[in-house]
């Protein structure tokens, strides 16, 4: 017992002994991932962290970045900006990490951003996002893999306006900024599109309110013929079922976000007709690719299960980090980021994308498709997917910089 | 619904002078154990769903017993702070425990058959399951009233709530009352918990989201009161829904603001009387 | 165990050292400890204010973390939204706590015990709804981020000097506070309202008097976190916040001046240490409240007092 | 004689739901006596002392005090225009010292109670110091009021009510629960203090050896209305006081 113990500690200390050596000879390239294991944003954060993981593995095992090992240090922000922010400080300071990202909800990425713009240190998004983080507080140091909420407000819209049967749209959102921010971009760009259309006045849900029929009833009796909806997660599962008891479905559609997580969670539940998916990274509906088939078999074994869209962008994240630093020969910031903007990508949702200077958004498409049940899974997919490609959502730079200087 | 969740949070609070912060995760205990007993029995049924309802409840019901037997019972002398403190000392616990079992994920528990749909008057969709829950949180109420009124059990129980000094002369045991209301108030939030969970989804953070709800009831009802609890369940309820359709930005502040208005008018009816 | 901080030269010999010990730990454990340090301080600061309330005043909060939330966007919006200089801005949120706190606390000691929780919950609510809420002029959920250089610019180890230095400036002003005539009201009130009505003190007064103290400290707690963190969330006026004080103050032991203070080293220091070994600090954390107050009912403070009579430290009777 | 009464109390009538506890009582003190308040339980004495006092809410009739009216003014009011009292169940700051209880009732009494100053917290523990003297706790200075005897807390108490110098003290059983030797001893304290000062005494009392010492008039109260009045000698003598009084009471 005694010399077990002894044993561990050593070991321990052996493996302390080595990670500082092989900090103090800068061997290994630090990966600082803060995100919400809890909190809010707990169950999103795990598979953005299981995609990430994987890719580390990957890389580590051809030989890491620039022939130096990938070190991960996960942080848990509790999904609360002020500790997101405070972890973000401790692994600049202490851990002196290459790069920072992981986050999961929009407020607790604009403290981490606002940490690393501070520290100098590169910052890229794969899941929380906020219109801030591009327009008013972007910083050369950040950029975000994942569409924005506009981009995916015009997919929506896009999505919507070829529906030619469609008259009347209700929008609906979460009642924070990522809800407003998507049904004002939904709105916009759908009487663009198409000007005949009636849009009602939108809904705004409040976070974390289990009873959706306060918000269903009203919407319906608008008569729509459809509703758009920024909603997601457990707001997203409440909404289609007791919307399921309003008649929603007979009487109207759906146009909400569809992340492979919540058509595994809604599962039979899920209606057979009138649901309408946005997606993220959805891996049944993406570009054929060499990497793509192993990347959810490989997933599968690791972790049990179909590789959500957060892991897809954690896994892209990552790949994409480390094309960027290969190019640059390092990981300074000032080498990295020229890379970073001028850089062409292939991930595992296509080929060639880039990210613009101006607001660091990379041009990731937005999937959309009608909800479909096959035999292929055990759980709803997406049939007829339309893939939008990231150019034709983004506002130009004329528009981020009118916004820019509007909120200054 | 919402009466049956704050029915137990205020009866805990008449009877035992403690401000449960953990009701609300048992309640979310209650649909992570109905979660996990309808697919054992007969699933899809009515009845099914009811067992598993019931059953989930006791389990709570149990659960908040022992809590109350090894931890609560040991401060009913100590200040009410410290019970409030020890109560969210089990909120952390119940909810890093429940994260441990179920994963953070939202779960799902299927409707059974006979309560999915909606009934169709005219031109207008009535869900059925809303009324479900409604129904059963009214026979749990009847239940209630008729315990209260009409056993012995119900009248040390009033003794209890009206003076505890009286309920020991009565030769009560006091500590019997207490850990059967906790665990009374226990089942009921484990019921609402339960009958409540295939309406949404179920997660780990239930617990915030219902705590915060059920004691704006309470304040609202009158601490302690039983019959307050039900009206003030429907006021907010009608509040929401109204402030959802005409003041959408105002809502949660409105709802606080009348029970912010309710403590002051209470306190403007007491004012200068004394304090025994 | 006494609720004044009664100094004797030894305490000040013990209170010194662990000033300069921290300070020590500051300048030699690394950056990433006085980023700890740093947050333990203002938690404590914070902690202590909503103590004052609860030792002194018998008054127990359930929405301390409005006063906190209002500092730090107080400061923050003054900041942002007014071009004030950051300088003139740290007195900015303090008052804006202090009036936030006379507004809400004129209605809140109206009412006393259970009712006055609950009416500061309520108020506390509201605050959090409309920081949430009021996207144009408070950034809504996504706050204010980038309007300064967090710390003012200054290095980790110089902030966490600075907050140290505020800190035990404000614990000066808290120790006058308490031991002069007004101390003495709150607490006659706190104890017995009937009686210091008797004798011609309205309590309601004094309670105000004592809310507001307390608010413009807690202020001072949340404007240092704003600046500490170069950023203000609405989360700061949370119902997470003010739990967090509530069980800091108990830990650390009510009825005790250093009851906040010894609370937050202990939740802070706590929270990092168990998070390097195991994720499960809620569980944790629980367990921990849960065991020190059944076997520790009158907080660590206490202990400290009977280890310090047991050698001889108290001072004698 | 009655309009040079300190207090007079004109149709007072307070009910508690169906129970009539006051009845259309009508009360002069003039300044400078030492009046007892006699009747047996549930007469409605303390009720009688808690509606002069400012206690209880919805008094219907009129109080003057100094010829002014204060029939709704607040206990806090009545105590600046010069009403001390004590509570029959004894009411003081349990977890602070005696000298603490004092220093802040002269704190109050000094209209500084939110002073900062330490020099004025050092003068009403001057004050205080030599009141803790004058009511025999000069020893207990430092002890909490908690670990007080009764007795001594009924002193520290009395010794409050004459921090702002009232006219007139209330004393609500000021002696209950004392033994007979304690209770002379606190009420010859009393008494020697209101003679020296000249100001003007009202108190509950139910030992009767103790109330034919001290007060120089008593009114006799039955369920809730006053049954007789007057000195001591002439109340003694009086057969309906007697037969009601002593009646219920043996």
């Amino acid at each position: 017992m005694a010399t077990k113990t002894r044993t561990g500690v050593s070991a321990l200390a052996l493996a302390a002994v080595l990670t500082s050596a092989a900090a103090a000879e800068g061997n290994t390239v630090k990966i600082g991932y803060v995100t919400g294991l809890s909190g809010a944003c707990s169950s999103i954060s795990e598979d953005g962290l299981n995609g990430t993981k994987l890719a580390v593995e990957e890389l580590n095992a051809k030989g890491g970045i620039l022939g130096r090992q990938i070190e991960l240090i996960v942080r848990d922000s509790q999904t609360k900006p002020d500790e997101g922010g405070k972890q973000a400080r401790e692994l600049v300071a202490s851990e002196g990490v290459d790069v920072l990202t992981g986050v999961c909800s929009s407020s607790v990425l604009l403290a981490v951003e606002a940490v690393a713009a501070e520290a100098g240190v590169p910052h890229y998004a794969i899941i929380g996002s906020t219109q801030k983080a591009n327009i008013e507080a972007f910083q050369p140091n950040f950029w975000q893999i994942q569409p924005n909420a506009t981009m995916e407000a015009f997919a929506a819209a896009a999505y919507v306006a070829k529906k030619a049967e469609w008259k009347r749209i209700q929008p609906m959102g979460y009642d924070y900024e990522w809800g407003h921010t998507s049904v004002e971009a939904f709105t916009e760009h759908l009487k663009e599109l198409r000007p005949d259309i009636e849009i009602t006045d939108p809904i705004f849900v409040k976070l974390g309110d289990n009873n959706m029929g306060p918000y269903i009833a009203p919407a319906l009796s608008t008569k729509p013929d459809a509703i758009y909806a920024a909603i997601f997660g457990g707001g997203l599962v409440n909404l289609i079922k007791q919307g399921q008891g309003f008649g929603l479905f007979e009487r109207s559609n759906l146009v909400t976000l569809t992340t492979v997580d919540a058509l595994q969670s809604m599962g039979s539940t899920m209606p057979k007709t009138g649901v309408y998916g946005i997606a993220r990274a959805p891996f049944f509906a993406l570009p054929p690719s060499e990497e793509l088939p192993g990347f959810i078999e490989s997933y599968r074994a690791a972790y049990n299960e179909y590789p959500t869209d957060w892991a897809v962008n954690g896994y892209d994240g990552i790949m994409i980090y480390a094309a960027a630093v290969e190019a640059a020969g390092s990981t300074g910031m000032d080498a990295l980021m020229p890379k970073i903007y001028g850089g062409t990508f292939d991930g595992l949702r296509g080929a060639g994308l880039t990210v613009r200077a101006f607001d660091g958004q990379m041009s990731a498409p937005a999937y959309v498709g009608a909800i479909a049940f096959g035999s292929e899974f055990p759980f709803p997919t997406l049939t007829d997917v339309d893939i939008v490609p990231g150019e034709t959502l983004m506002w130009s730079e004329d528009k981020i910089q009118a916004l820019r200087g509007a909120a200054n | 619904m919402l009466f049956l969740i704050a029915s137990g949070l205020t009866l805990i609070f008449g009877v035992s002078r403690i401000v449960n912060f953990a009701h609300g995760s048992l309640y979310m205990l209650g649909a992570f154990f109905t979660y996990a007993l309808v697919p054992l029995i007969a699933p899809g049924t009515v009845g099914g769903f009811f067992a598993s309802v019931l059953l989930a409840g006791l389990g709570v019901a149990a659960i908040g017993l022992i809590f109350e037997v090894i931890a609560l019972r040991r401060v009913y002398g100590a200040p009410e702070l410290m019970q409030l403190i020890i109560t969210v000392a089990l909120v952390l616990i119940i909810r890093d425990v429940v994260r441990w079992i179920w994963g953070p994920n939202s779960l799902s528990v299927p409707m059974p058959d006979a309560f999915m749909g909606a009934l169709l008057i005219g031109d207008n969709y009535f869900p059925i399951f809303p009324f479900v829950i409604f129904g059963a949180g009214l026979a749990v109420m009847l239940v209630m009233v008729g315990v209260i009124r009409f056993t012995r059990a119900g009248i040390l129980l009033r003794a209890g709530t009206d003076d505890r000094g009286m309920a020991a002369l009565l030769g009560v045991n006091e500590k019997l009352i207490f850990s059967s209301v906790f665990a009374v108030g226990a089942l009921l939030a484990g019921i609402a918990g339960g009958l409540a969970a295939p309406y949404g989804d179920v997660n780990y953070l239930l617990d915030t989201t219902v705590i915060v709800t059920a004691f704006i009831v309470v304040v609202i009802g009158g601490l302690g009161n039983l019959y307050g609890a039900f009206a003030a369940a429907m006021l907010v309820g009608i509040t929401k829904a109204l402030g959802i359709l005409y003041f959408p930005r105002l809502s949660m502040v409105l709802i606080f603001l009348i029970m912010a208005a309710v403590l002051l008018a209470r306190s403007l009816g007491r004012q200068g009387g004394p304090s025994r | 165990m006494n609720v004044l901080p009664k100094m004797t030269p030894l305490r000040w010999g013990i209170a010194g050292a662990l000033i300069v010990l921290l300070e020590l730990v500051n300048r030699l454990a690394g950056v990433g400890m006085s980023l700890v340090l740093t947050e333990m301080l203002i938690l404590a600061l914070f902690a202590s204010s909503l103590n004052l309330l609860m030792s002194y005043g018998h008054m127990v909060s359930f929405g301390h973390a409005a006063y906190f939330g209002l500092g730090a966007y107080g400061f923050t919006l003054a900041v942002a939204r007014f071009d004030v200089p950051v300088e003139l801005a740290v007195f900015i949120g303090p008052i804006v706590a202090g009036l936030g706190g006379l507004v809400f606390g004129a209605l809140c000691v109206r009412l006393t015990e259970i009712y006055f929780a609950m009416l500061t919950l309520a108020c506390a609510q509201i605050t959090f709804t409309v920081l949430f809420q009021w996207y144009d002029f408070t950034g809504g959920d996504t706050g204010i981020t980038g309007f300064m250089n967090p710390r003012f610019g200054l290095t980790e180890q110089n902030f966490m000097t600075l907050v140290l230095v505020v800190l035990v400036l404000c614990l000066f002003a808290m120790a006058w506070i308490v031991k002069s005539p007004l101390g003495l009201s709150i607490r006659s009130v706190g104890q017995d309202r009937w009686r210091a009505e008797a004798l011609g003190l309205a309590p309601r007064r004094v309670q105000l008097t004592v809310f507001v103290i307390a608010s413009v400290f807690a202020g001072i707690a949340g404007t240092l976190f704003a600046v500490f963190q170069g950023s203000a969330f609405p989360d700061y006026a949370g119902l997470g916040f003010t739990l967090d004080a509530l069980i800091m103050v108990v830990l650390g032991g009510l009825n005790s001046f250093w009851g906040g203070l010894v609370g937050a080293v202990i939740l802070v220091q706590l929270e990092h240490w168990v998070l390097m070994v195991t994720s499960h600090w809620e569980l944790m954390l629980g367990l921990a409240v849960l065991v020190l107050v059944l076997v520790l009912p009158q907080g660590v403070v206490s202990v400290a007092g009977r280890l310090s009579n047991m050698l001889g430290l108290g001072r004698k009777k | 004689m009655k309009e040079h009464s300190l207090l007079s109390v004109r149709g007072v009538r307070k009910t508690f739901g169906q129970f009539v506890a006051l009845n259309n009582v009508d009360f002069d003190l003039p300044a400078g006596e030492k009046h007892a308040l006699i009747g047996p339980n549930g007469a409605g004495k303390s009720t009688f002392i808690a509606c002069i006092a400012g206690q209880l809410p919805g008094v219907e009739g009129t109080v003057l005090f100094k010829g002014e009216e204060v029939t709704a003014a607040a206990p806090v009011d009545l105590a600046r225009r010069g009403i001390g009292r004590t509570f029959q169940i004894s009411r003081a700051f349990l977890d602070m010292s005696a000298m603490e209880n004092m220093t802040s009732a002269f704190v109050i009494a000094n209209g500084a109670w939110a002073s900062l100053r330490r020099s004025v917290l050092a003068n009403a523990e001057d004050s205080a110091r030599s009141m803790l003297e004058t009511v025999g706790l000069g020893d207990h200075a430092g002890s909490r009021v908690a670990d007080l005897s009764l007795g001594d807390r009924k002193r520290l108490e009395f010794g409050m009510a004459l921090a702002n110098d009232p006219d007139l003290l209330l004393l609500d059983e000021p002696t209950a629960g004392m033994s007979i030797k304690e209770r002379h001893h606190l009420m010859d304290l009393v008494a020697a203090r209101i003679d020296e000062t000249g100001k003007t005494l009202l108190f509950v009392e139910h030992d009767i050896d103790v109330v034919l010492k001290i007060a120089t008039r008593v009114t006799v109260m039955v369920r809730g209305a006053v049954l007789a009045a007057g000195t001591p000698a002439e109340i003694a003598e009086n057969e309906e006081v007697q037969a009601v009084y002593l009646g219920g009471h043996h």
